[in-house]
């Protein structure tokens, strides 16, 4: 029996899965129980979108932790409890507010595996709200999973709709491995299909949602429903594209880069980030070094431009990738 | 600074302009004509108008996500304000700020900020400018009891004692961070107590009622212009709507809204306040009500009025580009 | 009359022509006056590395500011000072402790102007330390310089050597937008040719240090000398290299690069960073885009491994690119 | 816990040890047989092994720059830190760590840190595991003077205290950050006071003195255990050496370090006190001089004589890329 749910929903209910599935599942964030971790019963927010509504009610003030708005402390000490046999699951917010926050990131969750010679195991998981597109203009609108896909140690995944949230968060609770669950703005109330009780969707594996034989559209989160859309307008024409998702920033899914690639010679990628040292240039560099020889045309990358997010509507509009910008894109191509 | 008959009016007029302003911006998303993430300060106008009736041009002001109040407690232009939460060209950002960057660095407004503490550095810096310069300037930090658990709070304070800068740390203590309440995350009393581990001076006022915060601001104020260092001034204030607008407010007892609201109003305190003392009449407070009202029903049309920013707006503004020769 | 210094000294020149010049340039970090600001005459450390060693003396203790061990406020500070009408010149000790200051770099000095609509002025130097080669291990060696490339509003400029160094230092001083100045450690203390004098390196320009028409190679910082190395040998063998020294990382000279490819249609990218999300990938996916008729084939990175950096001399040998791993990519090419 | 003879003698080995294995690595670097970063803890044995002293093996330490001390006194392995300080396959962390980043989690010790004031919340987090799995453990924070300037130090405070976490955050007060003297940075006399700001206990301890270390340590670390909640524990004590091997200290008064040096040697005062006290004997010191010395010039041939690791490791041990069900 198939049940759509949003995003936030199918969110929700991963975290229900996997605290009921594993005593050490923590979570922790402003907010997340519903301000001051009061007793069941008041939990009426459940984070400020409201993806752990009702937790607290279930799993009590042990595990469904409300912290300061002390991102520093609330990032250390999740990397602390994580090295010490926790598995907790931090809400960063938004993901602009790494930049309070980093070094519990980059210095510290990232790198303990390895300066520690592999005796270290930090199985943390951070969810954060990324993207624009509800006009909260440039401090709460980036899309920097770029930042930490580029960071060794970590691992970055992204949604493109509600059932893949869903296996994507447990598989990502369930790593051992640092990794950064985001979730995009634009999605986070879309509903689509979510399947019922526990699945994993494995990380670094991408996905074709889209079978075409002309060019390869490449999509990552919220730009997977912006290459679909483009992909239908572009059958009208008579030019069939393969969709791929890449559900995981990184690791990054080579194989099915190379293989979408190896159909179509032709490739565009579609990010919401902005252009440099992005997501869309690493597609990009793959095809041109591993790639060389199936490239049958230049691989273009259709992103934000190199600005701040905008507030205005009409700017925002004019900022974020479109249907219209992916089509004009593959024109380009033929 | 005396509080003049022009300067009480004014104080006046600046806590009306924030409270219609406000109350106006609430109307407008629940008809669905403004968007974006909103963050009111109905209920704090007296901590702005307080602070800022000490604070002359070549003064600074951080300020925060909540920040519409300081910008007009400051001087920004109302009708520029009301421009960029509509996303236009005339705004004062040019529609590509919105509510939570709203600045105008040449009155002294260096930003609302959309990252809980970041403003308190900012003014930090301003403050070793008027100090480097010697312009008899201060730089006033606004930001919230939530702020104060910030890295950035502990940070700045630390470096404007040891640098004895002139600035001024005033905590808007309003009870709640988000939905939490203050006392779940700040296990002192007063805040202000934070202020001994820079060897700082501290201040308590009470931030409903603006001749408090007009006399202790005033005292941080002169320490601070006359080289005596820093201050932490906290203000015990409330939030009298949500955390954002639409808020449901599921979290918060009524009740406790409720006995602010209807007992410590500051608009209504400073109004009896004057009346009582024969400091303004009832003719002034009128008058100025019907100019605000007026201020902001023009500002609503100008605002619906004016042109969107160009598409190709989008990426300019990004860099200067332009270079001083040494 | 030519003369040659090491990096560290053309840097410290640079900065007392820029003091000198300008009473709103200031100096603030750690230890930059030699510890606790003290009277003139104390100044034995100038900084971790001895760059401002002796400024003090000369500007006295309202100019050159030493600091707590606090560089969120040492960070945000500079952004507010900048804003309202100083020029100053922060030393982050290491790029590597962003992690404890990024906010005010990503959020604020990035967007000022930006969110500001055009009305701010953020005339910012971050003068950092970058790059393995010290032994310093995983969080004192990292070359972090794709993240502020990539964030719109930050420039970001990396020298190749001494006289390089001086001359991007005072543009990045003189210019009205914040520049991260990245000091490669493999560089600091090795002597060039340094002029006398003020002058200024424009940003945005790459440099072509080495003519040849067979193959390019395009490198920045520490491995433009690696570049170099290599084109020598590969001279031997009889084929003749361009190099390009990036010079500037943001903005990205893409018309130099594209001019040097049209030249050899083979390009190679030489970076010491992590591979993920790179310059490298930048410039790779530059060519398989603007350049895409220009190439002969495939565009190859010769970068770190995505790892943390070792310790071990041994691996950080490994791990760092060399002339060798340059000259095996050309052979791929050919 | 009771200071029995064995643990006295224990107190004494650790100390020594810390010594013998610092001044060794000073002297290996002069030869330039050892390279990178390193800071020594000389002068400051006491505060580690009077922390460690009353730590158990469910216990944490998160450590600092200035790590071997915490390390040793925690009970890692010497001869696999002199491995690593080699850079050699054998070491604590295979060769990938180094000084700055020697960790044995299994031995309770969460790292050296190369981020000054990174170590605070990671212990505040190993307190949280505590209290969470009920374990009876307990985290300690060891941190310089100048760490208590960074913003993690206030935010992993305020978040112990207000979740009652089992933690004790000892600050390593030896009036000097890098080249910076504390009283430049630190406006208060004792960092003890910023507990305040987190309604946290503080204690102040003679960090030169074990017996005194051991003491306040004991005191905080049972009301941690007891559930009484996290304490801040100032140890003054001095650093004998410069901030890092090859620091010419032209920036510290001489005679300031020759009479600490002189005066106040916790060996020293350690050895002088058990012999008056007759808790040890001149011969119990000689034998562990002995022990220890023998120990590290094992430790040294062994290091010498290990491989090093192979360059492909250079890309191992950055995933664990393993998977738990639920
Ligand atoms: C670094 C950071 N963390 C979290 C947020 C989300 N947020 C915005 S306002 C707010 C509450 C702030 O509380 P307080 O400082 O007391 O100010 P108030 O809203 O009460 O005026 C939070 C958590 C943010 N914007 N920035
Ligand atoms: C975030 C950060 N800033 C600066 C440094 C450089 N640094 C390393 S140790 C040190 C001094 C630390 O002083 P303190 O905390 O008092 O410890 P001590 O060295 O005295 O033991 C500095 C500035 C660093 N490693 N990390
Ligand atoms: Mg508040
Ligand atoms: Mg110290």
């Amino acid at each position: 029996m198939s049940r759509e749910l949003p995003t936030a929903f199918a969110i929700g209910e991963a975290l229900r899965i996997a605290l009921a599935g594993d005593p050490d599942v923590i979570l922790m964030g402003e907010d997340v129980a519903g301000g001051g971790t009061r007793p069941a019963g008041t939990d009426e927010a459940g984070g400020i979108l409201g993806a752990t509504r009702g937790l607290i009610k279930e799993f009590g003030p042990e595990r469904i932790l409300d912290t300061p708005i002390s991102e520093m402390a609330l990032l250390g000490a999740a990397v602390g409890a994580a090295a010490t046999g926790m598995r907790p699951v931090v809400e960063l917010m938004f993901m602009d507010f790494l930049g309070v926050c980093f070094d519990p990131l980059l210095n510290q969750a990232a790198k303990f595996r390895y300066m520690f010679g592999g005796k270290a195991r930090l199985p943390l998981t951070v969810r954060t709200v990324t993207g624009a597109g509800m006009h909260a203009a440039a401090q709460h609108s980036q899309s920097l999973y770029w930042i930490t896909s580029g960071i060794p140690g970590l691992k970055t995944v992204i949604p493109s709709n509600a059932g893949d949230a869903k296996g994507l968060l447990l598989s990502a609770i369930r790593c051992d491995d640092p990794v950064i669950f985001c979730e995009p703005k634009q999605i986070l109330f879309l509903s689509s299909e979510v399947p019922e009780g526990d699945y994993e969707i494995p990380i670094g594996k991408a996905n074709l949602v889209r079978q075409g034989g002309d060019v390869s559209l490449v999509g990552m989160g919220a730009t997977v429903n912006i290459a679909l859309q483009a992909a239908s307008q572009l059958a009208q024409e008579g030019i069939q594209a393969d969709v791929l998702d890449l559900r995981s920033l990184q690791p990054l899914d080579e194989e099915a880069i190379l293989t979408t690639l190896g159909k179509t010679g032709r490739l565009i990628v579609i990010d919401e980030a902005t252009p440099r040292c992005g997501i869309a240039s690493d597609v990009a560099a793959l095809c041109v070094d591993k790639g060389f020889d199936l490239l049958n045309a230049p691989v273009k990358r259709v992103t934000a431009p190199f600005s701040p997010v905008p507030f205005s509507r009409v700017l925002e509009e004019a900022y974020l990738p479109t249907p219209q910008k992916v089509i004009d894109a593959v024109h380009e191509l033929f | 600074m005396q509080l003049t008959y022009e300067r009480v009016l004014g104080a006046y007029r600046t806590m009306r302009m924030i409270r219609s302003f406000e109350e106006k911006l609430v109307e407008l998303v629940n008809l669905g004509k403004m968007s974006g993430f909103l963050h009111v300060y109905l209920g704090e106008e007296a901590v702005a108008a307080g602070v800022c009736a000490q604070l002359g041009e070549h003064d600074y002001v951080a300020s925060t996500h909540r920040g519409h109040g300081h910008a007009i407690a400051k001087g920004v232009d109302v009708r520029g304000m009301m421009a960029e939460l509509f996303g236009r060209r005339t705004g004062t950002c040019k529609g590509k700020g919105g509510s939570m960057h709203i600045a105008d660095i040449d009155k002294g407004m260096l930003g609302a900020n959309g990252i809980v503490g970041a403003g308190i550095p900012l003014a930090t810096g301003a403050a070793l400018t008027a100090k480097l310069k010697k312009t008899g300037g201060v730089a006033v930090a606004f930001f919230g009891d939530g702020a104060s658990n910030q890295g950035a709070f502990h940070e700045s304070l630390n470096l404007a004692s040891i640098w004895k800068l002139p600035a001024v740390y005033v905590v808007e203590n309003n009870g709640w961070g988000e939905f939490t309440p203050t006392d779940y995350v700040v296990p002192v009393k007063d805040i202000a107590e934070r202020a001994r581990s820079y060897a700082m001076p501290a201040l308590i006022a009470d931030g409903m009622d603006f001749f408090d915060v007009f006399a202790k601001a005033g005292e941080a104020i002169a320490r601070a212009r006359s080289g005596g260092g820093p201050t932490l001034l906290e203000c015990k204030t409330y939030r009298f709507a949500g955390h954002y607008v639409g808020d449901a407010l599921a979290y918060r007892p009524k009740d406790e809204a409720e006995k602010w609201m209807t007992e410590r109003d500051p608009l209504r305190g400073f109004a009896e306040r004057v009346l009582s003392d024969g400091l303004l009449n009832q003719d002034d407070l009128q008058r100025v009500d019907g100019e605000v009202s007026r201020h902001i029903e023009d500002a609503v049309k100008a605002a619906e009025a004016a042109p969107f920013p160009d598409a190709s707006e989008v990426t300019t503004d990004v860099y200067a580009d332009s270079h001083r020769r040494g």
